[in-house]
């Protein structure tokens, strides 16, 4: 495997990155954005787990085969949570009697 | 055949490129693995937070921001040091790798201990889900206690878990250390590091996660 | 030797839907296991070693064409099974709104149930025929689930849950009444029997020999009894007046508009803090562990039946 | 391969090869080679097999007679429990991949092991200590709680050794875990020179499809497992109703492992099969790609699936109509299976050894299994059939009718290659038949069952369901006698049986080109150059070896 070396530059920044979207994080909990919050948390949650996964995991510089691994098993999370919300979702609808 | 001479190349291996590439697709199937493990646990804190939304909040405002978002600050550091560690691994920077992953180690180490601060806390104020738990919100006259105590019961599983992986994680370094102490690593020699730092981030990773989910529901309260 | 039975009874009105789909999947089932069994037969016979027949394939890449029939036809048929079936299920999912209503509570290992006028049995189901019957049914311990497979309904029975099941029965006689959800040491013993009579027969069933409270009665003496009259009756009520809440829809203090159905009576019974009622302080006592299940539903009852009190004067 | 086969009669039987390089125990329990892992999965999954079988046999003494004369409520729970998680964990899951697979994977692809030795013998041992823990749990009182461990019943109510049990699924979970990466990475990186992926036999390809569900849905099912055993002991837990916990979420987590699960135990024997049936019919299969990717197609869409397991649970209606249109489409892959199979025969030149005969029983019994998945899967038939006997015979028709099936017909098929010898091959054939019809007469009787109405994990039933329960019982002990008597040819074969050479069958795939039993690295030549198709038989069979 032709190894890359990332530079120590790269992760300073990458790091740098991290942190203001931590600060960000924390911020961003204390103003009510109503049904926002969790969606504003979680895009920061999933951009800091992207920057990891490919700088510190050097995903951005390894095969296609390893990539699509990596996408396999978020997707497959996501599989899960899709298939078992609609249970809950949906439960209520059916009480007292069907819509139709 | 003559690369059976490389002590590096297992023998069922037919070269070093596809022995690093084995390893490196192995630890990645391994992670997937343990994206799905630690998925069963957001499963569940997903339908829970949906049914329960105001335990969730009450749950999540009692917990200790500044222990949390410090705690971040130390994963996110200890993740900087071990990339720097493989980094130094891979350039024969012999010296630097120790005191990287020594740093890695501490840092982690940091961490666990803070943890056991906030359980004690947690203890202390009778939130650890059992016979003497109880709980009262100001904030969430909503959240019925048994449900917090769900939230508080998912808290510990989680968190714990990630320690337990914690854990794991500083066993490896301490290994890693005691190998690269002995010389063992070097720019054709780094498999072992790299695959731990791949471990490493993903379970900073997972808190990545968790920070968020457990500490700064409802915060604007 | 004994007579071997290869169907159960048709005992309700949707067992013979449930059986026509049934059928047809057996007709397809048959067809598609004989249809390959045939082909593999003839095959295996035709082209053994030693027959002289001619083996030479002149292209091995055909097919295709036959691969897309064998993928498309299953499917077609798939989905046209899954329509039928869903339908006839969404059917039984619908609960008739003039069904009469027996509660039904799962226990190890026995089923505990209470008619609408508080007459109570245990392991034994009596209906009326050509009537609907609505069961909600909740456990007291583990999951159960109620089975009856002349009727061809079931449904799970669930700890801190109500779960309903429907039925119109179409024949008078006995049936089996199974607990088909594993619960321990005497789950086959959970069993007992669902007696289908003529309405008259049912009403002489339920009027006679008949010594417990009316429920309604019952439900008041524990109302009283429980202390929920300090609050939600008198000159100052501390809660909300119940008469006329069940059905209601309920404005929450966060805002959220809630159906008051028999979970939601439940809830505000063992749950108080999780569905505060707009403009009342929190201040109704858990009775989490201090009530029986078959209790609330005497409660539950008891708060139906102000309603219906209710209407009925209003009538007259 | 000819070449080969033309070898002298003394050659036949080689004086080095694996299993005889050493011979302390040691040189076995510590053994990395994935040959010989694979004769301790064997040995292992036997003896688990055994355990298992005298459970059903017990169960099936039980259900003779309508009373519960035999044995209390409780014993009777206790070995179904054990039936179904020895059965499910600890023979059927490591059965054909573990054994098998290990074996083969590594000669069918032209490597000199798997990716990760010592990961393989780890997953060995990680399956031991699961099952010591098992075999620790029913000594200790066993279990009750039925291989589905639903709560609140296992997190609170049952009295038995439920923490051992859940213990002992969550360490043979990994145990598969590992065994499903090793041969991913296997696949992928460590193929012959010229074995590209549309060359690779359709039992690698199937393997492939396993170990994905093996590593993606495993893991689900251990967290589950972790929260009930939490739950256990803490006292409060997450799926406890007291706190607003849902006994619901338990059974969709565990499905989402458990449905997949079903195709970690049908894929593996639908790879043999097809290794089988163009062998003995000297053929090309019919299909390849379909093939190939149907296996693919379910694994994945066998993910999306699991609710039909929920139909009845007071799931949301609308879910459980999802999951039923899916449960559907799932079907039609297995399908396209079926029909190449049997079109694979066309013009052949067809024999029947015993490994064939084993193929067409599983094709007609993995048929009935399957179809009777279909009433199961629509929602209507579901809430008659649920947890009947319909749902029992449904299962052992796929499980033991088409995985087990499966497992014989491999284990015929590769036993020269594992050991160098052959074994009787009438007895062989008539041992097959007998199962073929024990099988039945056991298992055909309890789709009636379910229907009249018979709940399964019943102890004591009602008397009109005796006469069905005979005919069963009946069957179950043809069944015995047809599974013991492999057992014996195989072990007189071990020592008596004559030598194979490379090739008896004269079959195709790179485990046939070395010798019979492959030396420690299986191609001592060097590694193999793969020029050809899988599946190069001639078609008219004119080449074929007798
Ligand atoms: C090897 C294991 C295995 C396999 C392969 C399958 C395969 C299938 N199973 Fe089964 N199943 C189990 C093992 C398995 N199952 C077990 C163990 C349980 C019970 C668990 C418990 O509760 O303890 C269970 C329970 C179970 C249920 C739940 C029943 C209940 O509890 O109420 C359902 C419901 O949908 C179901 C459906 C299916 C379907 C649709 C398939 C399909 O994949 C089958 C596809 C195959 C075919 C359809 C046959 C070939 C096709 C043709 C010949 C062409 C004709 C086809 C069409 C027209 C589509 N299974
Ligand atoms: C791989 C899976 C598998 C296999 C192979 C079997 C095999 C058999 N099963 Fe099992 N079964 C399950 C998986 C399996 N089962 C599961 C998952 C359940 C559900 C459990 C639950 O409800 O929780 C179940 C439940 C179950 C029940 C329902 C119990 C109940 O609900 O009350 C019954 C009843 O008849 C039964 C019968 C049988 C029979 C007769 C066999 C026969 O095929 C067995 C025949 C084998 C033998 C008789 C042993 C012979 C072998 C030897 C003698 C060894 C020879 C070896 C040497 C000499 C070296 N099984
Ligand atoms: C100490 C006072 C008190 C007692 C005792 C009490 N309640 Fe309440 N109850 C309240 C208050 C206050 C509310 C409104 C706030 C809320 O929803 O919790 C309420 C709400 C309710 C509701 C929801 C009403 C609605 O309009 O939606 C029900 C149903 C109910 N109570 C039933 C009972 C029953 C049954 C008992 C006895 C077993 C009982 N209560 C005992 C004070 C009390
Ligand atoms: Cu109650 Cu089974
Ligand atoms: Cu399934």
């Amino acid at each position: 495997m032709a190894q890359h070396v990332v530079p120590p530059s790269t992760y300073v920044k990458v790091f740098g990155g991290l942190t203001i979207l931590m600060i960000l994080t924390v911020v961003m909990a204390f103003f009510n954005l109503g049904v926002l919050n969790p969606v504003v948390a979680l895009t920061i949650a999933i951009l800091k787990a992207l920057l990891i996964v490919l700088f510190f995991m050097n995903v951005k510089y390894s095969s296609k085969l390893t990539m699509i691994f990596v996408a396999c098993g978020f997707f497959w999370l996501l599989i899960m949570f899709f298939l078992i919300m609609p249970d809950y979702i949906s439960r209520e609808w059916l009480t007292p009697a069907i819509p139709w | 055949m003559s690369h059976s001479s490389d002590s590096l190349v297992a023998h069922h291996f037919e070269d070093i490129e596809q022995q690093n590439e084995s390893a490196v697709l192995g630890m990645w199937l391994f992670l997937g693995q343990e994206i799905m493990f630690f998925g069963g646990l957001f499963a569940v804190y997903l339908v829970y937070r949906f049914k329960y939304p105001d335990a969730w909040a009450a749950g999540s405002t009692d917990l200790d921001i500044t222990l949390g978002t410090f705690n971040t600050v130390v994963l996110l550091v200890s993740s900087l040091t071990m990339a720097m560690g493989v980094w130094s691994a891979q350039t024969g920077r012999q010296k630097s790798l120790i005191r990287y992953l020594l740093a890695t180690l501490v840092l982690g180490s940091t961490f666990l201990v803070v943890k056991f601060f906030e359980y004690k806390h947690k203890w202390d104020y009778h939130h650890v889900p059992g016979p003497s738990f109880s709980f009262q919100s100001e904030h969430f006259p909503n959240a019925a206690e048994s449900n917090v105590q769900l939230f508080y019961t998912l808290y510990f599983i989680m968190t714990g878990m990630h320690a337990l992986h914690m854990v794991i994680g500083a066993g490896l370094l301490i290994w890693l250390i005691v190998l690269a102490w002995k010389g063992k690593f070097g720019p054709h020699n780094f498999m072992k590091v790299e695959l731990t730092g791949f471990y490493w981030h993903f379970v900073d990773i997972v808190w990545v996660f968790l920070f968020p989910l457990l500490y700064l529901i409802n915060r604007h309260h | 030797m004994p007579n071997v039975q290869i169907a159960p009874e048709q005992a309700s009105t949707i067992a013979p839907q449930i059986d026509l789909v049934l059928y047809v999947l057996t007709g397809l089932s048959v067809f598609f296991f004989f249809a390959v069994c045939a082909v593999l037969v003839f095959l295996a016979i035709r082209y053994r070693k030693g027959t002289k027949v001619n083996r030479t394939i002149v292209d091995p890449h055909a097919g295709t064409a036959l691969e897309l029939t064998w993928t498309i036809i299953p499917t077609i048929m798939a989905i046209a099974m899954f329509f039928w079936a869903t339908v006839v299920f969404f059917q039984y999912s619908r609960i008739p709104d003039d069904a009469m209503e027996v509660l039904v509570t799962g226990k190890q290992w026995m089923w505990k149930i209470q008619h609408p006028n508080g007459k109570r049995e245990i392991n034994e189901l009596h209906v009326p025929v050509g009537v609907p019957v609505k069961l909600t049914m909740t456990s007291e311990d583990v999951i159960h689930s109620f089975f009856v497979p002349a009727f061809r309904v079931k449904r799970d029975v669930l700890p801190g849950r109500y779960s309903n099941l429907w039925f119109e029965p179409t024949k008078t006689g006995t049936y089996h009444l199974f607990c088909a959800e594993y619960c321990g040491t005497d789950h086959s013993r959970m069993v007992g029997q669902v007696v289908v009579m003529e309405p008259e027969d049912y009403q002489r069933w339920l009027a006679g020999e008949f010594t417990a409270v009316p429920a309604a009665s019952a439900g008041e003496q524990l109302f009283t009894k429980l202390g929920c009259v300090t609050c939600h009756e008198g000159n100052s009520p501390r809660g909300p007046a119940l008469k006329d809440v069940f059905g209601k829809e309920v404005q929450l203090q966060t805002g959220e508009i809630v159906l008051a159905d028999e979970d939601y009576i439940r809830e505000s019974i063992l749950n108080p803090q999780a569905k505060l009622v707009a403009g009342y302080p929190p201040l109704m006592p858990t009775f989490q562990n201090q009530i029986k299940e078959q209790d609330i539903f005497t409660l539950i009852n008891y708060i139906k039946s102000m309603k219906d009190d209710q209407e009925s004067g209003s009538q007259s | 391969m000819s070449t080969i086969a033309a070898r002298p009669e003394s050659a036949l039987m080689p004086k080095r090869h694996y299993a005889n390089v050493k011979h302390s125990v040691a040189s076995w329990l510590l053994t990395t080679d994935h040959k010989r892992i694979a004769i301790l999965y064997l040995i292992s999954i036997t003896v688990f097999f055994a355990v298992g079988g005298f459970f059903a046999s017990m169960i099936r003494l039980e259900l003779l007679t309508p009373k519960g004369d035999l044995f209390d409520g409780d014993t009777y729970n206790k070995m179904f429990t054990l039936h179904g998680i020895i059965m499910i964990f600890f023979f059927l899951i490591p059965s054909i991949p573990a054994v098998l697979g290990n074996f083969l994977i590594p000669l069918m692809v032209g490597a000199k092991d798997l990716a990760f030795p010592k990961i393989n013998l780890l997953s060995w041992y990680l399956y031991i200590i699961g099952g010591l823990l098992a075999v620790w749990a029913l000594v200790k009182g066993g279990v009750d709680t039925g291989w589905t461990f639903y709560t609140p019943y296992s997190s609170t109510y049952a009295k038995t050794e439920v923490f051992l049990a859940v213990s002992a699924a969550f360490i043979a979970g990994f145990s598969s875990i590992l065994t499903g990466l090793n041969f991913i990475v296997t696949i992928h990186k460590m193929r012959a020179p010229g074995l590209t992926w549309f060359r690779l036999p359709l039992f690698v390809w199937a393997h492939y499809a396993t170990s994905l569900i093996q590593i993606l849905g495993t893991p689900v099912v251990a967290i589950t497992l972790v929260l009930v055993g939490v739950e256990r002991i803490w006292g409060k837990g997450i799926f406890d109703p007291s706190l607003g916990g849902d006994p619901v979420l338990f059974q969709h987590l565990f499905w989402f492992y458990s449905h997949p699960a079903v195709y970690i135990m049908i894929l593996p024997g639908m790879g043999v099969i097809s290794e089988v049936i163009t062998c003995f019919s000297r053929k090309r299969i019919f299909g390849y790609e379909f093939i190939a990717f149907s296996s693919l197609a379910i694994a994945i869409v066998g993910f999306l699936v699991w609710g039909h397991h929920m139909f009845v649970s007071t799931q949301s209606t609308y879910a459980g109509m999802v999951f039923s249109f899916l449960t559907f489409l799932v079907a039609v892959p297995s399908a396209i299976k079926v029909f190449n199979w049997t079109a694979t025969l066309y013009k052949g030149e067809i024999t029947f050894e015993a490994p064939m005969l084993y193929a067409f029983g599983f094709i007609g019994l993995f048929t009935i299994g399957g179809l009777t998945g279909l009433f199961l899967g629509a929602m209507a038939t579901d809430i008659h059939f649920h947890d009947t006997y319909f749902v029992v015979a449904h299962f052992h028709y796929v499980m033991v009718g088409g995985m087990v099936m499966g497992f014989m017909c491999g284990l015929h098929f590769w036993w020269p290659k594992m050991t160098g010898r052959m074994y009787p091959a009438t007895i062989a054939s008539i041992a097959a038949i007998i199962v073929f019809i024990g099988f039945n007469l056991t298992f055909f009787p309890q789709f009636i069952l379910g229907y009249l109405g018979m709940p399964r994990r019943y102890h004591e039933y009602a008397a009109e369901f005796q006469v069905l329960n005979v005919m069963s019982t009946a069957g179950a002990s043809i069944l015995g006698v047809g599974y013991a008597i492999p057992g014996f040819y195989f072990m007189w074969s071990l020592f008596f049986g004559p030598a194979a050479g490379p090739n008896p069958w004269g079959a195709k795939g790179l485990e046939w080109q070395t010798q019979s039993p492959p030396t420690t690295f299986n191609f001592d030549e060097g590694q193999p150059i793969v020029v050809e198709e899988a599946y190069a038989y001639s078609i008219g069979g004119s080449e074929s070896v007798s």
